[in-house]
């Protein structure tokens, strides 16, 4: 009962980062081989290797299977990747024959606008010859979003990130609802924002399956470009354990540099 | 296999549950590495109607197919290296003798990108090679293809996803993380085009071994369903560092593997009639002193702790 | 460069010799092993007109923009790794600021494909990536193109095979034989696909050294036409097991990249204000203390000797 | 005087390989760069860099770049080229960044059967389908016929080995004369039996340029399947010297294997 208390009171001062965190790190619960991006993917991942999923192995980009990193990396191609994984191979052999080939079975991703297909921008906002911003282009994700088995989306909402249209496709989601047979990757599955989860419908569009404690319904419309399905059992997100949260403050994120 | 982190089993447990009548299986391995214990505990457990896929089948695909394991052969170097022929393989493809085997034939580089194309599921690899050669008109399976980008044509070969890649390594841990050294062939791409992967290792080794030296790793654990351990399990073909390659044994193969009964009293004394490769081992005796080398150690590198 | 056997030169020699205003430059590595030094004296020697290709263009792109030395830049991630925006660079993207930036973009698989289609001479490499995306829209060197084998259809992208390849690695003798290891990037891909290479090493060690361990060997001399001995010439970038990431310098680019002023004063005390790498080194003082990681050795393999 | 004679002493007791292996190795003089192959031409090469070019690079397609062979290799993946190379990587490499780039200046074939263009056949004697005689098939020949910037052929000449037409083309040679520019490859450019050496006109001709000592051109045309052209000024190649023949009797092939 008082340890019931604790939790909660935990829990209430988490932040909107941590419960992103947190929430992401339950989805990976039975997955195998999962693709970490750099920021809050990478907590997640470490923090399901220690609660949901303990043979998860992590892959990065860089060329990395098998990674156990001693501290948090700033980069995606850390020092602390290389000394201690399984293997370290080069770029063409980790997207060949990691990724294209069909062995990553989740993959993070995040953009700076997402429209309700999961299709993500993260190369302009603006026109692409005269752009208003110029943002950092793919990288590795458009290969991730069509190959990787599933993708889970991280990132903050607000009503000029959830857009109607977003101004370019970097990374296709569900297109319109047609993603080919030949793709390996059955693309976004969850979308984890500040204010809840989405999921998707087998039309391939984006609907609220779960709101962060503290969130209403209208804030999240209030924060999406368009009219946003909502499930017919609609959630709440259940808020991080104290068990969570002091593995990310103590162990895995002791400055908060992802995670505040 | 077991989902556990261990994959450690014996020859004949690996065989029996990873290879299945009808498979393709590639043992691959140029010169080096080629796991002769596999492939002789192949045909002591009388698998049949196997595809065996290999660059170079060598002596270790003239003594299956001469065991009738084998009803095709995927190949770009039918001969005995440095000796002569495969006669057992020559019989049956010249005379059908004592049945026929269907052969596809391509060229060493159209084989390797065969399996890089299998290993990163695309559907072709282009490259250039076969122009103006006979090769495309013996097997329709080597196609032209134009460039989008000029009016070059290379030619295309098709992904090769055999059903198993059995590869020998140097060291392995029980995940099969494994470290190669030497002739690396096309063991890497072969075991990720494969749907099943045996490593067999001449030492198993802990992680911290492995993980020593990352990048090392020609195999992760990953794509591998078991690990068996068979020190000297290439023999007649070598590991780099552990035995050198028993180029005698290559020479004498020749007269055997011309004449079918000395063949068949080869594959009874020597794999029947061994229960398994240790057997095997212990059985060439003082054949072995001529065939370890002296050391020579490779210089470590610093990978250094970042904590 | 010299034909003679040893290749070794100065950064400001092998610089004025080999990049040419005008050329195709990629100075390559994955987060590890960028050459800042050999990006610093491009800029002391006020080259011009340069194409610049990376598949992250880093802080050193950023800097050899700030400073003018280019006129495009080709690429797959544009940013400052963990901490935000190359802003020199954007301003001149969004602004023209102070003068335009022709771009050439890929993902970084293309970017991969693009130097693996021009080491091995293939007119394109096909890959399985750009469906749906608004990529090709982008950029017409990223064509879809059929499977001769199925109904299947991929992506093609052009060979890239820069004017000069510089690649930093751990140690290389005397030939350019070169050891890398950590993140390897595409630093072998670039090497070959490049008509001139500069190999730049934190150790020049003898051919015994390198010859240990041919496998670690991920250049050889052959494509090499310069060897340039630059202790900690990565810095800000790192060298696996000699020094780490000053990740503390890619936090505070952010703020000197924003302001074209701070730019310009920090490339004034750092890079002119320097006549060589060696005094950068020296004047970064006690930062150095932080940066130098404990030991962490590999497990040594042996070859054997074979006579 | 006396040195004269003793080299002529030698030279007389030269084997047909060993004068073919020497005739080869001074065509090496000015190359960087060889594609070894097993037998005479790994003689032919390790002679070459103890005579006419001491910094010859040897490459060997099991995927090893400047070997340092200890003992002569029986097979072409023998441990003691990959012991003190400078670098050993995967075949793929070595046939996409070392063969197919153009790297490689010189490359030594052979064959059962060659035509007046230098078209070679390695697969078969008779019917594809129906063989009289399997032969080992291309191995890397064909690609290192198309690609190599020369190719030196060293085969033993029989009117069953030089024929009108070839059963089947395993490795392109100059085709009908029309070798097509981009290939990175000029195709045959010397051929060493043990008659003589061949080179190539500008048509892509077949043509007698040398003949070993003691051969006629009779001989040379009794043991053609064509009608062969001769060079208007025919060379006498010159006989192996005692110093050669040393190197390959004392240390390169002690035991004969491939000189005797």
């Amino acid at each position: 009962m008082a340890e019931a208390l604790t939790e909660r009171a935990a829990a209430a001062k988490a932040t909107t980062t941590e419960t992103m965190i947190v929430a992401a790190a339950r989805q990976l619960e039975g997955e195998r081989v999962c693709f970490v991006g750099i920021g809050s993917p990478n907590l997640a991942c470490n923090l399901a290797k220690r609660t949901v999923s303990l043979d998860l192995e992590l892959v990065y980009e860089a060329g990395v299977f098998g990674a156990v990193p001693a501290r948090l990396p700033l980069s995606i191609g850390d020092p602390t990747l290389v000394t201690g994984a399984a293997s370290v191979s080069s770029m063409f052999e980790l997207f060949a024959y990691y990724l294209q080939a069909g062995l990553i079975d989740v993959a993070f991703l995040s953009g700076s606008q997402i429209d309700k297909w999961g299709n993500l921008n993260t190369t302009v906002i603006g026109d692409y010859a005269n752009p208003k911003v110029r943002l950092p282009g793919s990288g590795g994700a458009c290969e991730i979003a069509i190959n990787a088995r599933k993708v889970f989306i991280l990132m903050p909402q607000t009503k000029r990130s959830f857009v109607e249209k977003i101004d370019f496709v970097t990374s296709p989601g569900h297109l319109a609802g047609k993603r080919p047979a030949e793709w390996a990757g059955a693309g976004p599955t969850i979308v984890v924002t500040g204010l809840g989860m989405y999921e998707f419908s087998d039309d391939g569009v984006m609907y609220l399956s779960s709101l962060h404690a503290g969130v209403t319904v209208e804030q999240v419309r209030g924060n999406t470009g368009w009219d946003i399905e909502v499930a017919s059992e609609l959630r709440e997100t259940h808020p991080p354990t104290a068990a969570e949260l002091s593995l990310i403050r103590e162990t895995l994120d002791p400055d908060g540099t992802y995670s505040r | 296999m077991a989902a556990d982190s261990s994959k450690v089993a014996s020859m004949q447990e690996a065989i029996r549950e990873v290879v299945r009548d009808g498979d393709t299986v590639a043992i691959e391995g140029f010169t080096h590495l080629i796991c002769f214990a596999a492939g002789h505990e192949i045909i002591r457990q009388r698998k049949r109607d196997l595809t065996l896929a290999r660059m170079t089948p060598d002596v270790i695909y003239d003594q299956m197919i001469g065991a009738g394991v084998a009803s095709k052969l995927i190949f770009s170097w039918l001969g005995n290296p440095g000796v002569g022929s495969l006669h057992a393989i020559r019989r049956r493809i010249e005379r059908a003798d004592p049945e026929p085997l269907e052969i596809e034939e391509y060229s060493h580089f159209g084989m390797v990108g065969r399996y890089v194309a299998g290993a990163s599921r695309l559907p072709f690899f282009p490259l250039r090679s076969y122009y103006e050669s006979d090769l495309p008109k013996a097997n329709p399976r080597i196609v032209p293809i134009d460039s989008p980008f000029s009016d070059d044509t290379v030619y295309a070969v098709p992904p090769l996803n055999p059903n198993v890649a059995i590869v020998h390594v140097q060291r392995a841990d029980a995940r099969g993380d494994a470290h190669i050294w030497g002739v690396l062939g096309c063991q890497k791409e072969a075991a990720f085009s494969a749907e099943r992967v045996i490593v067999v290792c001449e030492e198993l080794v802990g992680e911290s071994v492995i993980r020593s030296d990352p990048n090392r790793t020609v195999i992760p654990g990953l794509v591998v369903d078991a690990v068996v351990v068979e020190p000297k399990g290439c023999h007649p073909s070598y590991a780099q560092g552990y035995y050198d390659r028993d180029n005698r044994f290559y020479v004498e193969w020749d007269a055997i593997g011309r004449d079918p009964q000395r063949l068949e009293s080869w594959l009874k004394e020597w794999v029947h009639g061994t229960a398994t490769h240790a057997e095997y081992v212990d059985k060439m005796g003082d054949r072995w002193d001529g065939l370890l080398p002296p050391e020579a150690w490779s210089e470590p590198v610093n990978y250094g702790r970042y904590e």
